[in-house]
């Protein structure tokens, strides 16, 4: 905006982003959802410099210590400090449940809005082939997959994208259907607009919204997943620090070291909540803002 | 109307079909010598054909697919490759188990997350509201076996009132299961209960800012009628609809809670065929899922008909 | 009925003023103001979008939004302070003595209730009636909102009777305990003119009758004239002059009330013979009032005492102004009139030399898929016959108005021109060359030469793009500029439609309306197009705005030399702003006429409906009144022959049942789609209107 | 408790995971052989101490060159469906076991009988082609329950000599009911035996606590220590010769050069990982099968280096790794070798080995032998009465299971030496020399020999927890009588 010719540009990035961050922080709730994230991801990043121990490092003789000094969290069934482990699973879940989620919202995001706005016996097929595989069970699925793509990381990211694609493109979808009719996509047709611009510049940010409540729930459902896999047997491979995983572990020695599941457990109750409440309160900034 | 049911009923073979093919694709691609798995590892190289033989997996993937959905539809389920036991007997009182636990949860969640999610929605953004979503949001991500596992703790073993495992008898009638569902059922509803609180609190809040609320106010109407018969019976509609949605999954989507209860349904069957390689019992389980969950979203759409005068079937 | 206050005020308003507490700051909506209304009055209010109307509304039903408060001063119901009840007080009046009729019927009924019983609550909540008794009175009270089918609507969800049906049993609902006081707001906005019309005499006789006292707000000037005894005009949260409708009307006393006569186009009126006076500036934001006179940044009179508080100076026969030059304007001393804008007039377009969009039976038919039974019975569904056949010409800087009532096909035949919507058969003609149906079909060139302004500004902008991205796209699309040159080219856009440069920063809600509109037309004439389509470019204005936008697009019109195809509801508006009119009804046209025979016989039975339906500006003025019966049938069934027939009040019979009209025309030029002769119909027909007094006073 | 029954009373309630297999041939999981086992008899079978006792065999005498066994069988034996046993049910069922055309898991085991003949109506003669001094304890082999003579299909039709007939069997429990006619009066103690299936041990053991079930066999160390001092529950802990087995592949890289085999070996802290997955239940091992219950085979003679991650490191070096050897650690999800896998990841770590974990379903894991491929993995082996079985299926040259691939003539000819002589002293004398080679220059690392638990509710008595528990005999517990 410093010369006349680009007032076309919106404001800065930065000022934007102020402007919401200030938003969430007018309402408790989503101030609060707010601050959780964002102690989440500091973890996430310097986690590695602030954890006391390694998140394999066991201390025999700490065996299923008690938290104490030493060890805030206490230590697991094999010595290793609890508190650490968390520390470092942040970045953990947000590698694999965030990653997974990420992919999924990518994903149906582009489905759900071409499809959408595409209508048609394609809209028809991609729809009736999404219903089939929500039908399947959510574990089922993941069972299959990783049972065919063998247990790793990878494949858990493969498995939440699978499993979680479909849900997102139906939001996705109802909101292009609902947008496809508004004055303003008749306006970029008639420009001439490319369908990629249609879809990602035109349509795209009313979805926001609505994709961010999703999403979060859909990160919560993650985590869960996760968990569920750990606990089946399959999935994400020891020594990991994922809490899902750290809580299927703890869950066999429960009585003689209940700290080691209720500490991995909270954690993952702390970022459900946070990102949730972030999430409403994105809505609600985003659809004030525009809306 | 009819030709409304006609379409679904083509849907629903459809969807079978596709799932089933699914289904058998990714168990062709499943690492593991089906005859290995099941005679185990001891078992010599003869037994193995022979059972292989018995079993018909050296013909081509199509032919042992086409085999298997021509039996089907001929209501021939076949035997389980692993036990030999028939499937279709094992598999539908496996339902019939699944079926009875899905309606326990049903009836527990529903109330549950309806207030939750009504009181939530009528003190919007108070107090009440954030402590309501931040208490059902804790428990989403914590899977089954942890919530399970302090339900156990404090139900069964500190305050005696609920056995801690819900291996019900076979063939136990509902009420002689019921005492062992509630537990199971308890748990499951708190994986739920966000989701349905949340959604029916945005329902209530949508359906205050509609202007038909201000005129029944201004009607004299008192608070209740205001509240009960006129918001909520539209508040709630998409609720109504996702629990009926969530039924299908609850007949066979409870793979953890059943393994933390011990409790005899189909989820855990599905995780038996999966890890035994067991084919056909795999193939039942998933069309009488698809077919569970193809039917709660019809009866969904029924209800949600029924309910709203705006929506015509057809 | 509480007949102590049969000669006293109904509702005192003593120096009222609420406020709106949001985001920490909070503004004031309404300013100390007071009135009172008589018993057996019915008081409008009006004003602009944001004047406080539904605000006022509110207060006086005693049910502020949560953020809402009543700062000060006292509303007296009956003797009875209201400010200050509670809910449950509060209760006791709502329904039974004091009732509203809010906009928006639709909306404002329960989706999910059968009609009848809606109605019903009230009767039963307050007079304890049931079971037989109540369905009666219901349907007595159905009845007597002249609604044609009780027990039909009684058993009918909201969603299946009309809009006007809704409006009335919402209004049966308010009268049906016989309340005190009814407050109205809107009730009529969103009705289409004929039903519209129909309301109007229903509520106006109803507060005849039965004396009730009514607070009735709108935004229609036409529609107070029509059924208010006494007005208050509303400026920004300001009661700045009120008095007895016919006074008022005749002559304003206050400079603001002046310019929104002014600023209406009275029937009749064509741009070729006036020019609209618009209001300067707009209504300033309620957190950023000016001091003293708060009308002053727009008054042509504005002078050094302005700066001052205005009181609120009574000015004889009941009369107030809130203006310091009140009596100087009454002595005609000055005239608060706006002065002209500038712009020459536009001269009328006799020659039409160029065609450039032709159509020849034009047909847009919607199909639903068929299902499987139908395939194999081959039945097809019956389609909406949206547009059935249109024949049209639009000649170079000519405008054709076409006027229809919602549902006849206008934005349908609209976004047929523009290829949104494909047609299903006809032909189409832009300068002479054939125009593909689809827009997949057409390229480059020809889409540059048509644009659209769409009907409703807040779809026509995407809430997510800055103005700035909304009007650069088009000029990098289509003229295939570079982003900078387009940003550039941005600027003199936004001032040629009288906005300023920054705006192209702002996201369209922090716009309003009428800038929105402005963004609009400007993105509209980015292409400097041949054809513009301009469906119910102004409908949604407010009246000073929607002056400054007619304005703006005759100049621009004239500038670029476009064609224009100008769609509109409102045959006032279409009447200023065209040279021929075409009249649209379920898809065919009835009339087409150029624009200067419109007003004067022989009407096609349709416009003359219409033509008698349109609130005018004017309580003196005598409209005979035509008003149409039953419901506009469903575009899916289109009536065989003459698809008015079933509503024509000079119905002739079989014939119109049975056989297609034929297209008449008379030496003037007019073209009539009817059986009736058209020296007959001249015979039969008198002008259902008189000129709107304010036509003569203007140059 | 007080005198012992005449007549069957009470229901023992016991927590197993699912049966597959039921057919004898076939069965391999503690559940499986525990319903089989109590179902049908054995010709003889062992008691904890791993001593032969006569069952359906009640005497029996062998020749001296130790070719010829000689069975007097019980009298007046029954099976379920009423008919008489006899001598020919014992030949047709170990032809059956035994018959290399059927390929039956046994094949191989009985290999070595020449013949099997009804010398008479209640006597069986085996001919062996070679001595084999275990003889007796492949008798008592878990698939050897003796079937009906012509027994059509023993996975569905079950129809045995044994203390319980099979009532109801769903795919979710099987119920037995105690055989009324059985031929050891006094037995079974108990009426009623329901075998419900659980695939959670957490959750069998909560079962148990809020006495839903009687009897629970399978559990982790960590359960079993939270069952310590519940009340109401007797818990069991027995050590057992079942191990958990790491091991190098010897014949590709890098497991083919030996120093990479010591390194592993230095790498290696026995004792903590023995601490702190089995919590000190069971017994450190020393990376030879033979584990200190074999009294009279288990030797401490040499000894096994310290722990040393550097010298390790260096051994990698010279081997040519300078800086670290990356592997996959390999391991089926049961048990505590997950927890195994992380502990050696740590400790090998040091010793700049460091390994991915890939914990795999056990089904899987063993089903397409993806076991006997890997270069680096951990194995469950269970309890058995003599080591013998481990050197000959695990360790000797192309032993089916010989899953690390090692080849060793010298511990080969010994394995056989040790098989096969009739000489105890000999035998013992081989062991001691494979014990020396295993540690020097064996592919294998056993951490620990793990303990069999088990908790039962202090409602009955007379039980008895076997190594292997799926062998656990409840034919003599019962019902504590108030
Ligand atoms: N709930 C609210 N919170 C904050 N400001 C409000 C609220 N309701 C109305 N306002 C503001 O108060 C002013 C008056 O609003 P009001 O709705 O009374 O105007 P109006 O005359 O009814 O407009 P319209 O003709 O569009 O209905 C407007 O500036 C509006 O923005
Ligand atoms: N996509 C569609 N499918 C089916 N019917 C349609 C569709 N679009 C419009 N119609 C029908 O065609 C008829 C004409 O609609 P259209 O919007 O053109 O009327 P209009 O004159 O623009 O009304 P308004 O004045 O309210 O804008 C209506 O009956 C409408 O229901
Ligand atoms: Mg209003
Ligand atoms: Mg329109």
């Amino acid at each position: 905006m410093i010369a006349a010719g680009n007032s076309g540009a919106a404001p800065p990035r930065g000022r934007r982003l102020n402007a919401l961050l200030a938003g969430l922080y007018r309402h408790s709730a989503s101030a609060l959802g707010t601050s959780i994230v964002v102690l989440f991801l500091t973890l996430a990043l310097i986690g590695p410099l602030i954890a006391p121990f390694g998140l394999n490092e066991q201390i025999a003789t700490d065996a299923l210590a008690p938290p104490s000094g030493k060890h805030l969290f206490g230590t697991d069934l094999l010595g290793r400090d609890v508190f650490s482990r968390v520390i470092l699973g942040a970045r953990q879940v947000l590698e694999l449940a965030g990653t997974g989620t990420l992919i999924a919202v990518l994903l149906g995001t582009s489905i759900g809005l071409f499809s959408g706005y595409r209508g048609g016996w394609l809209d028809e097929l991609v729809m009736r082939f999404f219903d089939s595989l929500l039908s399947l069970p959510a574990l089922l699925l993941a069972l299959l997959l990783l049972g065919t793509l063998g247990p790793s990381q990878r494949s858990v990211l493969v498995v939440i994208a699978v499993v979680y694609t479909p849900i997102v493109a139906r939001v996705v979808r109802s909101v292009a259907l609902s947008v496809k009719t508004k004055g303003f996509i008749d306006a970029a047709r008639l420009q001439g607009e490319s369908l990629g611009r249609i879809l990602f510049r035109e349509i795209f940010p009313s979805a926001l919204p609505t994709l961010a409540v999703e999403a979060s729930l859909r990160f919560s459902y993650a985590i869960f997943l996760v968990a569920s896999l750990g606990f089946l047997g399959i999935g994400v491979q020891p020594p990991s620090p994922d809490w899902g995983l750290m809580v299927k572990e703890a869950r066999a020695y429960v009585s003689q070291a209940p700290w080691a599941l209720y500490f991995p457990a909270g954690a993952i109750a702390m970022i459900v909540v946070g990102v949730n409440l972030m999430a409403d309160g994105l809505k609600r900034e985003l659809q004030a803002s525009r809306e | 109307m009819s030709r409304f049911l006609l379409r679904r009923l083509a849907f629903l073979l459809l969807t079978l079909l596709i799932t089933s093919i699914i289904v058998f694709a990714v168990t062709q691609l499943l690492p593991g010598d089906v005859a290995r798995i099941i005679l185990g590892r001891e078992a010599g190289e003869q037994a193995l054909e022979q059972l292989r033989q018995k079993l018909g997996l050296n013909d081509p993937p199509f032919v042992q697919y086409g085999r298997w959905l021509w039996n089907f539809m001929r209501g021939d389920w076949g035997d389980s490759f692993s036990t030999r036991m028939p499937i279709r007997a094992v598999v539908l009182q496996r339902l019939r188990n699944s079926l009875m636990l899905a309606g326990t949860i049903v009836a527990l969640a529903l109330p549950l997350a309806l207030t939750a999610g009504v009181i939530a929605g009528l003190n919007r953004d108070r107090p009440v509201d954030n402590l309501i979503s931040i208490a059902s949001l804790s428990v989403v991500g914590l899977p089954e076996f942890v919530t399970g596992l302090v339900l156990i703790e404090v139900l069964s073993f500190k305050l005696h009132i609920l056995p801690a495992n819900s291996s019900i008898p076979v063939q136990a009638s509902f009420f002689e299961a019921l005492p062992m569902l509630i537990l199971p059922a308890l748990t499951a509803t708190l994986v739920l209960l966000a989701y349905i609180a949340r959604l029916t609190r945005a329902g209530v809040i949508e359906e205050l800012k509609q202007p038909y609320v201000r005129t029944a106010v201004l009607k004299g109407l008192s608070w209740t009628t205001v509240t009960f018969r006129h918001v909520l019976r539209n508040a709630l509609l998409p609720t109504i609809t996702v629990i009926a949605i969530s039924f299908g999954w609850l007949i066979s989507g409870l793979i953890v809670v059943e393994n933390v209860f011990n409790y005899p349904g189909l989820g855990r069957l599905l995780v038996f065929a999966i890890d035994r390689r067991d084919l056909p019992l795999l193939q039942a389980i998933t069309m009488i899922t698809v077919l569970g969950y193809a039917l709660s979203n019809l009866g969904a759409d029924l209800i949600y008909a029924a309910l709203n005068p705006r929506i015509r079937l057809g | 009925m509480h007949s102590e206050h049969r000669n006293g005020d109904t509702l005192k308003i003593e120096d009222l003023t609420v406020s709106y507490h949001t985001g920490g700051t909070s503004v004031q909506a309404l300013r100390s103001l007071s009135l009172n209304i008589r018993f057996g009055e019915t008081y409008g209010i009006v004003g602009e979008s944001g004047s406080g109307k539904s605000t006022l509304a509110l207060a006086v039903m005693g049910f502020l939004p949560a953020n809402g408060a009543i700062e000060s001063g006292r509303i007296i119901f009956q003797g009875e302070e209201l400010r200050g009840r509670s809910r449950t007080a509060m209760r006791a009046l709502w329904g039974m003595r004091m009732a509203l009729v809010p906009q928006d019927p639709l909306a404002s009924l329960n989706p999910s209730l059968r009609i009848g019983a809606q109605v019903a609550e009230v009767l039963q909540q307050h007079l304890g009636l049931k079971g037989e008794a109540l369905r009666q009175r219901v349907l007595e009270l159905l009845r007597t909102v002249r609604l044609s089918d009780p027990e039909r609507v009684y058993a009918s969800y909201p969603h299946q009777v009309s809009g006007g049906q809704q409006q009335r049993a919402l209004i049966a609902m308010a009268l049906s305990t016989e309340p005190e006081l009814l407050v109205l707001d809107e009730p009529t906005t969103g009705l289409d003119t004929t039903t519209q019309a129909a309301v109007l005499d229903l509520i106006r006789d109803l507060m005849r009758v039965r004396g009730t006292a009514a607070l009735y707000v709108t935004h229609n000037l036409g529609v107070v004239a029509r059924v208010c005894d006494r007005v208050a005009v509303l400026y920004a949260g300001e009661l700045v002059e009120d008095g007895p409708t016919n006074g008022l009307y005749r002559q304003p006393l206050h400079p603001y009330t002046r310019g929104l006569l002014d600023s209406v186009p009275r029937l009749g009126e064509n741009k070729s013979a006036v020019r609209l006076r618009s209001i300067q500036g707009s209504i300033p934001a309620l957190d950023e009032l000016p001091g003293g006179c708060i009308f002053r940044p727009r008054c042509s009179l504005a002078i050094e005492i302005c700066k001052q508080d205005p009181p609120l100076n009574p000015s004889g026969e009941g009369r107030t102004s809130r203006c310091h030059r009140w009596e100087e304007i009454l002595r005609g001393e000055v005239s608060a009139r706006q002065k002209t804008p500038d712009a020459s007039l536009a001269k009328p377009h006799t020659a039409r030399d160029e065609t450039i969009l032709g159509m020849e039976e034009v047909e847009v038919h919607f199909h639903r898929g068929l299902t499987l039974r139908e395939m194999i019975t081959a039945g097809r569904p019956p389609g909406v016959r949206a547009v059935d056949g249109v024949d049209l010409q639009v000649g170079r800087g000519s405008t054709l108005g076409l006027v229809g009532e919602s549902g006849s096909g206008k934005t349908t035949l609209a976004r047929a021109v523009m290829g949104l919507t494909p047609r299903t058969a006809g032909e189409m003609f832009l300068l002479g060359s054939e125009l593909p149906a689809g827009l997949g079909q057409r390229d480059k060139e020809t889409r540059t030469h048509l644009q659209i302004v769409i009907q409703n500004p807040s779809e026509a902008l995407n809430p997510y793009l800055t103005i700035g991205e909304s009007l650069r796209r088009p000029l990098q699309t289509l003229l295939g500029l570079s982003r900078s040159e387009a940003d550039s080219r941005v600027h003199d856009l936004l001032e040629a439609v009288h906005l300023q440069p920054e705006y192209a920063r702002r996201f369209p809600v922090e716009l309003s309306g009428g800038e929105k509109q402005r963004v609009v037309i400007a993105r509209a004439f980015t292409t400097n197009p041949d054809l513009l389509v301009a469906d119910e470019a102004v409908s949604s204005l407010d009246v000073s705005v929607q002056a400054s936008i007619l304005n703006l697009l005759s100049e621009l019109q004239a500038e670029h030399a476009s064609g224009m195809l100008f769609i509109s509801h409102d045959l006032a508006v279409v009447g200023f702003l065209a040279d021929d009119i075409a009249v649209i009804y379920l898809g065919k046209l009835m009339e087409r006429s150029p624009v200067r025979t419109v007003f004067d016989p022989p009407y096609h039975p349709y416009t003359e409906a219409l033509l008698s339906a349109i609130p005018l500006i004017d309580p003196a003025a005598e409209q005979v009144e035509i008003r149409l019966e039953g419901e506009v049938p469903a575009a899916s069934q289109i009536p065989a022959g003459c698809p008015f027939h079933t509503r024509c009040h000079r119905f002739l019979g079989d014939i119109c049942v049975e056989e297609k009209p034929p297209w008449r025309r008379n030496e003037a030029g007019k073209e009539i789609y009817c059986h009736i002769p058209l020296d007959e119909l001249e015979r039969k027909q008198s002008r259902p209107f008189a000129f709107d007094s304010g036509m003569e006073q203007r140059g | 408790g007080g005198a012992a029954p005449t007549t069957q009373a009470g229901t023992l309630r016991v927590a197993m995971q699912p049966v597959v297999q039921m057919d004898p041939a076939y069965i391999s999981s503690d559940s499986e052989v525990l319903v089989a086992n109590h179902v049908y008899d054995y010709l003889v079978d062992i008691d904890s101490a791993n001593n032969i006792q006569p069952r359906l065999a009640t005497d029996w005498s062998i020749s001296d060159d130790g070719l010829r066994y000689i069975f007097q069988l019980a009298d007046g034996v029954t099976f379920h469906d009423g008919t008489n046993f006899s001598a020919e049910d014992v030949v047709w069922t170990f032809n059956r076991l035994r018959d290399p055309s059927l390929g039956l898991p046994t094949a191989d085991l009985y290999a070595n009988i020449d013949s099997i003949d009804a010398t008479d109506d209640l006597e069986v003669t085996f001919m062996l082609k070679e001595s084999n001094p275990f003889f007796l304890y492949d008798l008592s082999d878990n698939h050897a329950l003796i079937l009906k003579a012509g027994a059509q299909d023993p996975s569905t039709a079950f129809n045995g000599t044994g203390p319980f007939k099979v009532e109801n069997n769903s795919s979710d429990r099987i119920d037995l009911v105690a055989n009324t006619s059985y031929f050891i009066s006094g037995q079974p103690k108990l009426n009623r035996l329901e075998i419900i299936f659980f695939d959670d041990e957490a959750a069998s053991v909560n079962a148990l606590r809020s006495g839903q079930i009687d009897l629970v066999m399978r559990m982790s160390t960590s359960l079993f220590s939270s069952l310590k001092d519940q009340p109401g529950i007797q818990s069991v802990s027995i050590p057992t010769n079942g191990f958990d087995l790491v091991r190098l592949r010897v014949d590709r890289s890098p497991g083919n050069d030996p120093r990479v085999i010591q390194a592993f070996k230095l790498a290696t802290d026995r004792e903590a990982a023995f601490n702190l997955v089995q919590q000190g239940y069971g017994a450190v091992g020393r990376d030879s099968p033979i584990g200190p219950l074999f009294t009279r085979y288990y030797s401490e003679e040499t000894s096994i280096p310290p722990r040393d991650p550097q010298a390790a490191r260096q051994l990698l070096a010279d081997a040519g790794y300078p800086d670290g050897l990356s592997l996959t650690l390999h391991t089926p999800d049961t048990g505590g070798r997950p927890d195994l896998a992380a502990v050696l990841k740590d400790q090998w770590a040091e010793a700049g080995i460091n390994v991915d974990i890939s914990v795999e379903p056990e089904s899987v894991y063993y089903g397409d032998n993806g076991w006997l491929e890997v270069d680096l993995g951990i194995t469950g082996w269970g309890s058995r009465p003599v080591p013998q079985f481990y050197l000959n299926v695990m360790l000797e040259c192309g032993a089916v299971w010989n899953e690390s691939h090692f080849c060793d003539p010298e511990f080969d000819q010994l394995a056989d030496l040790a098989g096969t002589t009739l000489n105890e002293d000999e035998r013992i004398q081989a062991y001691k020399e494979i014990q020396k080679i295993l540690i020097e220059r064996g592919p294998i690392i056993i951490p620990y020999f793990f303990a069999q638990f088990a908790a039962i509710s202090d409602q009955f008595e007379g039980f008895e927890l076997k190594a292997f528990a799926g062998r656990t005999d409840l034919r003599t517990v019962s019902l504590i009588s108030q």
